[in-house]
């Protein structure tokens, strides 16, 4: 996948993720403070905003560089800081390349895995965005499984851990502070996470067909 | 939605516009956005400067905290949101007078991780920079876990000991001791009456049914350690008190202020019945009360409720508590 | 009911205890029931003492404007009632340096015929006094009947002009005069969003259906002159703002100082969102803004709302609102 | 009627007239400010303090003077200080003698009346409590009245005056704020008039039964 082809994949995927809003912030208010709807939002105006204003075809580091940029900047927060510095992270594992195949991709989202993790000095079981993460790096990595099977592995996966977010006591961020009473609800960042990877299938799927 | 406001989104952009025109000898803006604020008279030669932060809703936290023998700038998020690492650059290169700069702020997950990276955007352009963040919140985790504490309206009194310093001359590592200091001695704990809304979500942040309090409320409405029936004042009084000798390991003859804070919709005359009986607990045990502050020093926009803060003073702490301050919020 | 008060009917003594205990300093009990306070220096040998007093729950409205610079002493009464003649009494007392008390207070009748009461036994006493009433509220009579006005935020002016001139040595006659003057060079107007509960009452002191505002409103809960839709912050500070140029006739070139003040529950950022608007329509017909407040100046308890207050200044009343004040409440 | 009689009749009748409370607040609340309720209720609690502490045998004159010196201070507002004021002017017109008869009374009434319309600078039709005072003076001063059927009539007037203040606009006090929404509610004042006069009627109709 070249720059152009990532560029407009992003765009369409951030386009459906914006519907998520609504069901973002009612599960941020939930445990947290509500906000993470905003930031999704304008996080997803602001990217696409600024992707658009890319020169003609760009890398997919800068694509990946403007998102993250953007993204941090759209309505600040702990989601905006860790998935921008992520995203941060991830442009640098794939430098100045023309290219973005699987290798790339998995070495990517590895990056940025690791840079939310170490930012935001999390385990995982931690009940955050890195449990709905870590078993869609580890498919992006396995060799086991198909390019063409990899996104939907992905989403099933992510939403078998989202799922299981629920039954554990959020350890970082405002969702801690609940303590005990943030049992039984799932974490907004990994739901998020799994929102925006339902969208790049959903979007990936229109774009191959 | 009892707001006064006109688009939501743009809110905080036009309190900002009000702000600057009302304020302009006072504050000016470094940023173009006007996300970035300082004491008109920043950057100060040779002297520490102190930047802090956070998310809107909450005046006169933190931009009314910016003025002489307080802060030097503020970076100034959207309601209740982290401001960006940027907007943090911007107000950190507008308050440095070549003696480094000292991030005091609230321990926020957002802020914490945009600050930090503001710090290192700093230090490349060769402003050093320290952190201390304020974490008062007794009610937000226990003593053992007292570094993972929200910072609330406690943090007021590490603003005016850490700006006092500067203001005098003291070093980076001198001023970031002294806010240290001022932090770990202080210790803060609140009432809800009743939920705060976003201008742009219009949604109350959470419930709270009619005659309920709850104790131990984050100035975002974060849930607190108890909920239940609303008591009198006295009794609250008696819980936030309670709790933040305890905490505090308060003696007979030890020194504090105490500072009672509204958060938001709560009449000033109800701050006054609880600083009666805080008064009152504080004597009993034979602590001193050196200086009282009674009034709204940081909001939840209009959630209804209150908070008690309680630093206990060194000599070194008194002296600065006491020394003179102003910024348009806030004069002694 | 949120608050935080114990039993009802103590509510306002325990807001003194508490306010005695903080202030001690600056303000002292010049009656045996509190209801009667001074500034801690009164009387001020030789000079004019100014007397307020009203209703409580205004905070800090009426004993707030009580300190250097400022009013003498203040007469308390219940929550929205008049205080008697005897505690009315008591302070003119306590405030009285020889040179005779000015009343200085808003237009409503209990006030009214009470304070006219006090003035009778001040004068068997041998104390002189003159009455200046403060009628700054454009929506409460047309201005063919303006004296019959309510007094509403904008007595700020008069207290802060007046006692300026007090404090430099007027005699009565002329500290009579610019208090009278700065309360015909001042108007105010009011917005109210929602109701305000009693605490000895324990119900609303009028309804207002959700999303529902009433321009106009008095600070008890009075009804104003248009009850509608909420409008945006801009409309509404047009409403305001433009009844307050009309009825002052504001032309171009003239000097103003400007009040945009909160009822209790509204959030000071919203404060600055209808001061930029104020300001801007000010600054379209020419109109120059001396000095902007933007605060809690005059409440209503715990209602949700704001008004504007506007006063024109001459030269003599800008040098008497540019002089130095202090009270616990209020410092320039 | 001496000053004990007289003593006994006003705390008898200030305890009945106590129960209108809420009544008088919600009229007030009306088109006031809703403070009537406490104004009376916690006036007449001041008065019957007062009266209790009073040595044995006191004149009428000191009765009324008490009455009045407390009522004015119990929870001062407009009503407090005309009533209040009114009662220390009818005190005057009594003076030492140890007996109130029905021409010492209507002076007293007429007294009251006129201090009331002095202080308040109110005229009749402003929609005041003087409205349901008017008839009731005259009543007093009229010498076809026998004493016996006195008050009965002053209720009866001051009721049909009371209603006929619903029609009126209020120009005096706070209800003049209001303006034309006035119209339609009863003077909250000339309805505590009322309901004083049915509450003496009552205590006087027990005592002599
Ligand atoms: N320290 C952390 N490390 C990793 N993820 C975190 C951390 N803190 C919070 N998160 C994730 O961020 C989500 C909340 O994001 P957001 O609403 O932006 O936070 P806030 O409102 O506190 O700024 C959580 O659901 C969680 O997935
Ligand atoms: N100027 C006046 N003269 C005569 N009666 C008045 C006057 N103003 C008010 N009143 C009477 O007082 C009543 C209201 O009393 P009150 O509730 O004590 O007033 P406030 O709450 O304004 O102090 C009115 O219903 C009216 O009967
Ligand atoms: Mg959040
Ligand atoms: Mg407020
Ligand atoms: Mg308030
Ligand atoms: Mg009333």
């Amino acid at each position: 996948m070249n720059g152009t082809e990532l560029r407009q994949l992003v765009d369409q995927a951030l386009g459906v993720l914006e519907a998520s809003r609504d069901e973002l912030r009612d599960l941020d208010a939930a445990v947290g403070d509500g906000d993470l709807g905003i930031t999704v939002s304008k996080g997803c105006a602001a990217v696409r905003t600024k992707l658009a204003a890319l020169d003609a075809d760009p890398t997919p580091g800068q694509v990946l560089r403007t998102s993250g940029a953007s993204f941090a900047g759209g309505n600040p927060s702990t989601m905006a800081a860790l998935v921008g510095g992520a995203l941060l992270a991830g442009a640098k594992t794939v430098g100045d390349s023309g290219e973005l195949d699987r290798q790339g991709a998995a070495a990517m989202l590895r990056a940025a895995f690791d840079s939310i993790m170490t930012r935001g000095k999390a385990q995982l079981g931690d009940k955050t965005i890195l449990d709905a993460m870590a078993p869609t790096v580890d498919i992006a990595e396995s060799s086991d499984i198909p390019d063409e099977d990899m996104l939907a592995r992905m989403v099933a996966d992510a939403r078998t851990a989202v799922e299981e977010t629920s039954a554990l006591q959020s350890r970082r961020g405002r969702a801690a502070w609940v303590g005990e009473r943030s049992i039984g609800h799932p974490d907004p960042g990994a739901t998020a996470y799994l929102r925006l990877l339902e969208a790049l299938f959903a979007s990936a799927r229109g774009t191959n067909t | 939605m009892k707001k006064l406001i006109n688009d939501p989104d743009a809110f905080v952009d036009e309190v900002l516009d009000g702000l600057l025109l009302a304020h302009h000898h006072l504050l000016r803006s470094a940023a173009p956005d006007n996300r970035a604020l300082v004491r008109a008279d920043a950057p100060l030669d040779g002297k520490v400067g102190i930047v802090t932060g956070g998310g809107s809703g909450h005046l006169p936290l933190f931009l009314g905290y910016v003025g002489s023998g307080l802060c030097t700038g503020v970076a100034i998020g959207n309601v209740f949101s982290s401001p960006s690492a940027e907007q943090m650059l911007s107000a950190t290169q507008a308050s440095s007078g070549g003696a480094g700069v000292l991030y005091l702020y609230g321990n926020y997950g957002g802020d914490v991780l945009n600050f930090d990276l503001a710090g290192d955007l700093a230090d490349a352009e060769g402003i050093p920079t320290r952190t201390v963040l304020a974490a008062d919140d007794v009610a937000s985790a226990p003593p053992d876990r007292a570094a993972e504490r929200r910072g609330i309206a406690g943090i007021f009194f590490a603003y005016k000991c850490a700006g006092a310093a500067a203001e005098r001359g003291a070093d980076l590592e001198g001023v970031a001791e002294i806010a240290a200091a001022a932090v770990a001695n202080t210790r803060t704990m609140g009432v809800g009456l009743s939920p705060t809304i976003l201008p742009a979500a219009g949604k109350p942040t959470f419930e709270l049914a009619a005659g309920e309090m709850e104790i131990g409320i984050g100035i975002h409405g974060e849930p607190g350690i108890h909920r239940g029936a609303l008591e009198t004042a006295d009794a609250v009084t008696d819980r936030l008190v309670g709790a933040i000798t305890d905490d505090l390991e308060l003696v007979s003859g030890d020194r504090v202020a105490v500072l009672v804070n509204g958060l938001g919709a709560t009449p000033l005359e109800e701050l006054y019945v609880l600083y009666r009986r805080a008064h009152a607990l504080l004597d009993d045990i034979g602590v001193e009360i050196h200086r009282p502050y009674v009034g709204e020093f940081a909001t939840s926009l209009e959630m209804a409720g209150a908070s008690v803060s309680v630093i206990r003073l060194d000599n070194e702490l008194t002296q600065l508590l006491d020394a003179p301050a102003r910024s348009p919020f806030f004069q002694q």
